[in-house]
């Protein structure tokens, strides 16, 4: 717990400077608030405000700078303001038995949390496929590898609606699939090659030791290339479900616009409601950690028990 | 039905012809090394536009490669335009700032192990988040060009390339370090001589994540209010307008700018690293 | 029970209440309809849905689904619910904009993916160029999906609907007498937004000619439903929406406003606002929307002739 | 290269192998002939890339000799290797960290399928047999370096192999502990009567262990020398003192610098 | 233990070193008294963990005892580092990777600040005493175990300072390099003059390079036995079959068996 220190240390700074940035930020907006109040601030013309630059606006109008912590609508929220939006939307609800309601955020993030466990285990298994296929192949590893990294370059983006007019096509309803496609499109990479790498990590001398007693490919496979990848495997796969998150995010945010982190923060932006564009981006960034701290923890259990050192 | 027949044909002979090669001896070599895998790729699109043909799939949802390579070769000029706002102004700007500002960053932390003990597991943290996410509020920040796309890509981009080089320039191992105590070296020295040149393979790590990471962010911040003109404005509004073959001449612009960024840093980086075990040759 | 799938151009909202109406009041159960609603999105082009076979049914604006046909999607409206355009441009008084004359040499968000089909027109009909900031030109941005450009003054207008956009700028705190819209109906300028598509080879069958018979009379139904009692109708979309972020004051003043554009029609197309949407889309200038007269195959009577 | 009277274990004649590099090929092998005894425990020591381990992988039919004939038991090296005749001892350890010593002992009988009880049973013993007993549950990391070398002789013994090859497996250890293994691996020897191929660099360690020496030279790896040890089979750690042994080791140091280019 | 008339170059007095770890203290050295005059060539042996190397890098300033007191060339350790008094030799060779053997020498030179004439002056003559000309353009990893020590030799000796500290640097060697590296280490330390405080694992090489030799025993470190070598400073390869050169070898052995515990 010694490490608590820093990274407290340093949370601390972040959020000095966060709430330091609020005020520049916001003060064209609490001015704006201001004079519709009908109180007189400094140029009393909009559009003349427009012209000034931010740090005459708070030199000519100091007392309205608090004012710029309490915005309905503020250009940069203040911590406090994304902390209690985010229990509204999630802790008090649950208070209320409302949690799984749709206005809740558990619920949406339920709903990105389901597709991203699909695109995790759909990519994943691509990966491990395509890796194992690398490793025993020579023509797959001459072939596929380089098209695995170009693939990374498409912009997955781009391919979403025609992912959902595709997949709806041939039968698959709901956005569930689609989103976990695009999940699974961007987990794979990290998991093939951090496969790869560990599939191969066994050194000639550990494969000769095996050679030495005849041992069969598949024998050679289980007890040696399968254990000795577990590092590797583990590692990869926190990156890949961070990646799976991300890919759900980017599927819900132009396209999925139904439910979802990515489209609660596609709504907030579209009704410009900052406040629950930040609360989805924080929910987010809260399931991100839970997803890959558990990887963690099964990662120390299992190689623990494996009994190499984490 | 005939396309679908010959593609499949195609495919056989094309892996058939890959075997062969990928186990003979001229395997080595680098006509077959970028020949197999070109092959695939053809292999790939012969199948595309033989599942396309034979099943009629109709041009607004998929359209053939062929009708792609025609809208390609016909719209060069709004091509060029839209990879020069997306690619060149927004993506590598963004990039150019982000990877600068890490790298300093990195090393003004670096002389605290108090700062780099806070900043590495925080770090860390957020280069897993969904930065992405962010592009609506930097779009709102910024403004509609090429800016915000830019702010968009510095923030995807820094944590990255901060984190693999604050963990490169802790990768010296002790008697690398003890070496530049027995000659009394200062910390620029040491920083200069040995923790630089021995960050630079994490760096360089770094700097590959952030390439395609660079690309996706301005596209995607192009979804929330650009000029009428970049590859995420054509890709957003194309699909509207079932301009799909424009859509994929702009899929494939990306990916091959994306490809060539790549290849660049990689090629970079096997110059500059051509020290370290991964890319030794002997 | 026949199967239909509407697909919608947008999220869920009181544009479509008329639907979602039908469907909760047991319409389109007593037309022996089982209506599947898929709510659309900003990346979510109603044609290419139905082109890949998504859905029986779109809403899609008219320009849309006729550059769509040139495009050789051979979309046929079948219903035109919508009877007048709710698309404006909403500007700063204090820019000093008074007149169309006034938007020469501005910054103007325009929503694009099919949607700034009138936008162009308009333009063109007024001899503006769309090229960039100029005597004669104006500076055109692709609007996101909110108000922001306009409250942060990084356009000098942005188009909004009558029913939606324009009201998030009032609730931004904007008093309307800052506010100048030009609203292409008074523009002459006018495009059908919201009309019922399908595909033309479905209608040679005449089962399904039937069934978008009963669904468009059901459809009918809860429209005008919905005009009359607009806080339920309000409150049933609510129900509907999944992302659980609309209001229930901004759905009511939507439903409100939605209802004057619908209440002018009983689902049938009027083909002299067909004849005047495609005049329109054809003046578009160097980039017209389309390049002739779709001719009257892009509508048919067929449907909605059973309504009376 | 003289014969004893039985049919010998292993048996080279005009081995070659040479290996085809990107700088053109490298003889790693040339012309070896050699006969080894049942029973016999044989060294080869020679300067680094003198062919040492090649020998020994072509032995164990891990490299093929592109030349010369080569028997194991009588048959090819490749059956013997399939018939499981050999056991061979790395020169690191090579345990497989995820696997205590245990189960790193029962890999080669699980690969070969042995009975869960037949496995227990031989660990057991073999265990016993390099003085491990007690260590059968840690894993190879919380091993000294010397436990760990004995770990992997017992790997290599766990199964009824009567042949057993070693690469340099005291390399990476200090003198003292080196000198007591190789005091127990002289005793296991004389106790198990397998047959033992032996690589090392130290002229003690080979003069000290060994019935046979054979001295080897590099580019391409010929065999200069074959010395017959004339010391009794009871050695103690003394007898390196002794002028008998001091000759012999002065041989092999002689045979040694004749086929060494110092520039390496 | 034994004075020279010269004041000593190094001398420790009760010199103790205590690390602190999780695992409690683990003490280094113990009461470690040691005097090195000028030109000797002083050899340090004893089984693993003793502290040999912590006692070189107690001279060399890279540890801090924690008690006692040492000094260097009359000064305190850290003074001397800062003074640049000595040359460190590690282990491994440690050459950067990323620099020709040409840079890896330059090295010292570049942070001492000697100008690009002398630096290339000095590196020549370095390359040349350790029989590298030649090879001042490869990398690290294109040269050989032997040739990679020999630079790092090189780039210890390349600036003046007139002690040099050695770890264990021809562990990784085989014997028959070893033993050339041996003889060229002696002639370069009759032609120099330098002090040598030299770490081996090995009995003979510490007999037949040292002027005295002291024996080390672990848990605590602590000198066991300091031997003052009769054999004349120069020595032929040969010496190490006389009678003298054995009964030395003989003695550190013994002293060595005292302080090793065989479970290690
Ligand atoms: N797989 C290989 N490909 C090419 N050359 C090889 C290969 N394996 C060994 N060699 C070369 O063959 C020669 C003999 O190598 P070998 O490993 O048998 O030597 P050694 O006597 O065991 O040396 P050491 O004492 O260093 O272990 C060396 O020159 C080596 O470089
Ligand atoms: N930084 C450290 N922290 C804690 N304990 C240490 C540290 N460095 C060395 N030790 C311990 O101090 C003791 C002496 O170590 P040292 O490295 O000096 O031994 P050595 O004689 O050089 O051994 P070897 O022959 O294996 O190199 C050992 O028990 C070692 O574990
Ligand atoms: C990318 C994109 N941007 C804007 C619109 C505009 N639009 C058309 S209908 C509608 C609902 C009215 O509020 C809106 C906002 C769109 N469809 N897609
Ligand atoms: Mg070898
Ligand atoms: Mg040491």
């Amino acid at each position: 717990m010694r490490g608590l220190l820093p990274i407290l240390t340093v949370l601390a700074a972040i959020v000095a400077i966060w709430y330091a940035a609020v005020a520049p930020m916001n003060i064209r907006g609490a001015l704006d608030v201001a004079e519709r109040a009908g109180a007189e601030v400094m140029p009393t013309e909009s559009l003349a405000r427009f012209e000034r630059p931010i740090w005459r606006l708070m030199v000519d109008n100091p007392q309205y700078i608090a004012l710029g912590y309490s915005l309905d609508r503020p250009r940069l929220p203040t911590p406090v303001q994304v902390g209690s939006e985010l229990w509204k939307t999630t802790g008090e609800m649950a208070l209320n038995g409302r949690a799984f309601s749709k206005r809740s955020l558990i619920y949406h993030g339920w709903i990105t949390l389901h597709s991203t466990l699909w695109g995790f285990a759909l990519g994943t298994v691509l990966g491990m496929a395509g890796a194992i296929a690398i490793v025993y192949s020579r023509v797959v590893d001459m072939s596929l590898m380089p098209w695995a990294i170009i693939s990374q370059t498409v912009p997955i983006v781009a391919l979403a609606p025609m992912i959902i007019v595709l997949s709806s096509q041939v039968g698959i309803e709901g956005r569930t699939v689609p989103k976990a496609i695009i999940s699974a499109y961007l987990c794979y990479f990290p998991v093939l090659v951090g496969m790869v790498k560990g599939l191969r990590s066994p050194g000639a001398a550990q494969l000769d030791l095996l050679q030495t007693y005849s041992a069969s490919g598949l024998q050679a496979f289980l007890k040696l290339r399968l254990p000795a990848s577990m590092p590797y495997l583990f590692t990869s796969l926190k990156i890949g479900i961070a990646a799976a998150l991300v890919g759900t995010i980017v599927g819900e945010l132009p396209t999925g616009a139904i439910s979802g982190l990515g489209a609660r923060i596609l709504i907030g932006d579209q009704f410009g409601t900052p406040l629950a564009i930040w609360a989805a981006l924080f929910a987010a960034a809260i399931l991100a950690g839970v997803l890959v701290t558990l990887l963690d923890l099964t990662q120390r259990a299992t190689l623990k028990r494996m009994g190499m050192q984490a | 039905m005939s396309w679908l027949v010959f593609a499949l044909a195609f495919w056989i002979g094309a892996w058939a012809l890959n075997t062969y090669l990928a186990n003979s001896r001229w395997r080595g070599s680098l006509f077959v090394r970028v020949l197999v895998p070109m092959l695939f790729g053809v292999t790939l699109i012969v199948l595309w536009e033989g599942i396309v043909r034979g099943l009629g799939v109709s041009p607004v949802i998929l359209p053939a490669p062929s009708t792609v390579a025609q809208t390609f070769a016909a719209s060069t000029d709004i091509l060029w335009e839209d990879f020069r706002q997306t690619v060149l102004k927004g993506a590598l700007s963004g990039f150019a700032i982000g990877v600068l500002a890490a790298f300093v960053t990195a090393i003004l932390i670096d002389r605290s192990a108090f700062l780099t003990q806070g900043l590495l597991p925080i770090g860390n943290f957020v280069a897993a988040l969904p930065i992405v996410g962010i592009a609506p509020i930097l779009v709102s920040w910024f403004g509609f060009d090429w800016q915000s796309k830019a702010a968009v890509v510095v923030v995807m981009v820094f944590f990255p390339v901060l984190v693999n080089t604050v963990q490169g320039l802790r990768e010296t191992d002790a008697m690398q370090r003890d070496l530049m105590r027995t000659y009394a070296a200062t910390y620029f020295d040491t920083l200069l001589k040995l923790r630089l040149p021995a960050a630079l393979p994490f760096v360089f790590n770094g700097l590959k994540i952030a390439t395609t990471l660079a690309l996706i962010g301005a596209i995607v911040a192009e979804y929330f209010g650009s000029p009428t003109r970049g590859m995420g404005f054509r890709i957003s509004t194309g699909v509207g307008s079932l301009s799909i073959d424009l859509v994929w001449a702009e899929i494939a612009v990306a990916a091959m700018a994306g490809t060539a960024f790549y290849g660049l840093v990689a090629w970079a980086e096997k110059r500059v690293t051509f020290w370290h075990p991964s890319h030794r040759r002997s | 029970a026949d199967d239909v799938t509407l697909q919608l151009k947008w999220v869920t909202q009181a544009q479509f209440a008329g639907y979602y109406v039908a469907l909760e009041n047991g319409y389109y159960d007593e037309a022996d309809l089982n209506v599947t609603i898929k709510p659309g999105g900003p990346d979510i082009a109603p044609t290419q849905v139905i082109a890949g076979g998504g859905a029986d049914v779109i809403v899609e604006w008219m320009p849309a689904a006729l550059a769509a046909r040139e495009k050789g999607l051979p979309l046929v409206n079948i219903a035109q619910p919508y009877k007048s355009s709710g698309m404006m441009l909403t500007c700063w008084k204090d820019a000093g904009i008074a007149s169309p004359e006034d938007l020469k040499n501005r910054t103007l968000g325009v929503w694009f993916f099919g949607n700034e089909f009138p936008f162009m027109s308009w333009m063109s009909s007024m001899g503006i160029s769309t090229d960039g900031k100029s005597e004669n030109g104006v500076e055109v941005l692709k609007q996101g999906f909110n108000v922001d450009p306009l409250l942060q003054r990084q356009a000098d207008c942005i188009s909004t609907m009558t029913y939606n956009e324009y009201w998030q700028v009032i609730d931004a705190g904007v008093s309307p007498d800052d506010l100048v819209n030009f609203k292409y109906e008074d523009q002459g300028v006018a495009t059908l937004e919201d009309g019922l598509y399908v595909l033309e080879e479905n209608l040679q069958d005449p089962a399904f000619v039937e069934k978008m018979q009963r669904f468009v009379a059901a459809s009918m139904q809860g429209w005008k439903w919905a005009e009359q009692n607009p806080e339920e109708a309000a409150m049933i979309v609510l129900d509907y929406d999944e992302t659980g972020a609309q209001s229930e004051t901004h759905q009511k003043r939507m439903m409100g406003e939605v209802a004057k554009l619908t209440a002018g029609s009983n689902g049938a197309l009027d083909p002299a606002d067909f004849e005047r949407t495609v005049q329109t889309l054809l003046a578009g200038g160097s980039d017209p929307v389309i390049t002739a007269h779709p001719g009257d195959a892009a509508w048919t009577h067929a449907v909605s002739d059973a309504l009376n | 290269m003289q014969d004893t009277a039985e049919a010998p274990v292993i048996s080279a004649t005009s081995l070659d192998l040479t290996f085809q590099t990107n700088d053109g090929p490298v003889h790693a092998l040339s012309g070896v002939d050699l006969n080894i005894a049942k029973g016999e425990f044989v060294s080869f020591i020679g300067p680094s890339g003198c062919g040492k381990t090649t020998f020994l992988r072509c032995i164990a039919a891990l490299e093929m000799p592109t030349g010369g004939t080569l028997t194991v038991n009588g048959m090819s090296a490749d059956d013997a290797r399939r018939a499981r005749a050999y056991g061979y001892v790395f020169q690191a350890a090579g345990l497989y960290p995820w696997r205590s010593i245990e189960k790193n002992i029962a890999l080669p009988l699980e690969i070969m399928g042995y009975s869960k009880a037949e496995q227990a049973d031989r660990i057991a013993r073999v265990l016993d047999l390099v003085e491990l007993s007690g260590f059968g549950k840690k894993y190879p990391w919380q091993l000294s370096g010397g436990m760990q070398q004995r770990a992997s002789i017992a790997r290599a013994l766990a199964f009824d192999a009567d042949i057993l090859l070693m690469d340099e497996p005291f390399g990476a250890l200090d003198e003292i502990v080196r000198d007591h293994l190789n005091e127990q691996l002289l005793e296991l020897w004389a106790r198990t009567e397998k047959t033992i191929a032996f690589v090392t660099h130290s002229i003690p360690e080979a003069v000290y262990l060994s019935t046979k020496i054979v001295v080897m030279s590099p580019r391409p790896g010929r065999i200069t020398d074959v010395i017959d040890s004339p010391l009794p089979r009871e050695r103690p750690l003394d007898i390196r003192d002794t002028p008998e042994f001091l000759a012999i080791a002065h041989r092999v140091r002689e045979g040694l610098r004749a086929g060494h280019a110092y520039e390496d």
